[in-house]
């Protein structure tokens, strides 16, 4: 299990090979990469800021990451998501999961996005083409993404 | 008895506030995070309108774990108030 | 979208790459990684080798990734699949699934892999530490996996 | 009138029957591909031993697309046979 909050760009290879380099276990990764879209809600994008909340970011990552593996036979994740200004096309997160299985390397890949999503404390800015700036609001959406995994295993709090 | 605690803001409550810290003396009457908000929106008006009552609810974390408003703040040393959390 | 069958490894970054380079729509790419496990049925496996059809194997990748387009948005994809002789450890399949939005490239990548597993003539065999080899048996688990995508959708044969 | 086509066999259906493809002409009287099957449990052990009825029942395509046994045949140039798929 490993979690980093960064400013720097990740390589996708580079963090697989970190998570199965000498294992022979190992049937199935799953990695969902997260990029800056030039537009939101209809509008041009010029970059993105990232603010979080130090310390209590990387513990919220490390209880969703350890939910993960009490729920799916992982061999092995890793959690990064960057901070600061980003352009379009840039990478904001990295989720990697590692099973002998495909299955749980998927779905464990789907829940670690959906809590990441509606719990690690980070908050977007736009800054729209031309000048101003918006703080991006939470969607519903992922609320309910986050609640479909809800009482679908024993024992999590969902 | 007063109890001192750190507060932080983060993304518009940050902006509305005008700061992203303060260290604070709660008064006694104040049990939980619903005191403690009722209780900021009395501090001044840039507070007033971080914690308004209205659609855009500010949530808040004790000591790095998230919280809901009936949530006691007796034992807490560090409270945190920010809008829903947006990354990913 | 794009099908490759070859005896070579690839780089996940560099076919992520190859899809996403110059695009500024995109949101979310997923990637599924299959590779071959140390052991099968507990026995030790030295290696395994792939065979498949040619021309058919292809037609049959791309008839895949067409129906997955047809039933979610994406921007493009990708499926790698290697043959001949691999040993534990190493790359066997390639999924890369890019949209706009997380639900649509997380699903695609499991339908593109459940189909796969399923219709792509590919064969596996064991070659098992000490001597003997066989032939891996299709698992009902897949054919499971494939028929949960049937009906779901408007329009999707299944 | 009898017809020639190409037919193609993969993994453990190409062990049994020892080669990998060939050229035949098919009698007037196969119209599908369960026809085809029966048809080639008669030409020698090896094809018997590979086109056996029983569990691991062979899989077939006709010109590079998965069809049932009841396929027609009638307009096919290239039949492959094989087991159930195992790639990924």
């Amino acid at each position: 299990m490993s979690v980093r909050v960064q400013a720097e760009d990740f390589d996708i290879s580079v963090e697989i090979a970190r998570l199965t380099q000498g294992r022979s276990d190992v049937g199935a990764i799953v990695t969902f990469t997260g990029t800056v879209r030039g537009s939101g809600g209809g509008q041009a994008i010029d970059a993105i800021t990232l603010e979080h909340y130090p310390g209590m970011t990387e513990a919220e990552l490390e209880r969703i990451e350890a939910r993960a593996h009490q729920r799916w036979p992982l061999q092995a994740s890793s959690i990064i998501h960057r901070i600061g200004r980003l352009a379009p096309g840039e990478n904001i997160v990295l989720v990697v999961t590692v099973s002998a299985h495909r299955q749980a390397a998927f779905e464990a890949a789907e829940f670690l996005m959906d809590y990441l999503k509606t719990e690690a404390p980070f908050w977007k800015k736009e800054d729209i083409a031309g000048g101003s700036a918006h703080w991006v609001d939470a969607r519903a959406a992922d609320n309910a993404a986050r609640d479909r995994w809800t009482g679908k295993a024993k024992g999590e709090p969902g | 008895m007063d109890r001192a605690v750190k507060l932080k803001y983060f993304a518009w409550v940050r902006e509305k506030v005008g700061r992203a810290e303060e260290d604070v003396t709660l008064p006694a009457s104040i049990a939980t995070v619903a005191d403690l908000i009722i209780w900021q929106r009395s501090r001044g008006p840039e507070y007033a309108d971080a914690f308004a009552a209205g659609q855009r609810v500010v949530r808040a974390a004790i000591d790095q774990t998230h919280v809901k408003p009936e949530a006691s703040v007796m034992s807490a040393r560090e409270i945190a108030f920010f809008p829903p959390v947006t990354g990913g």
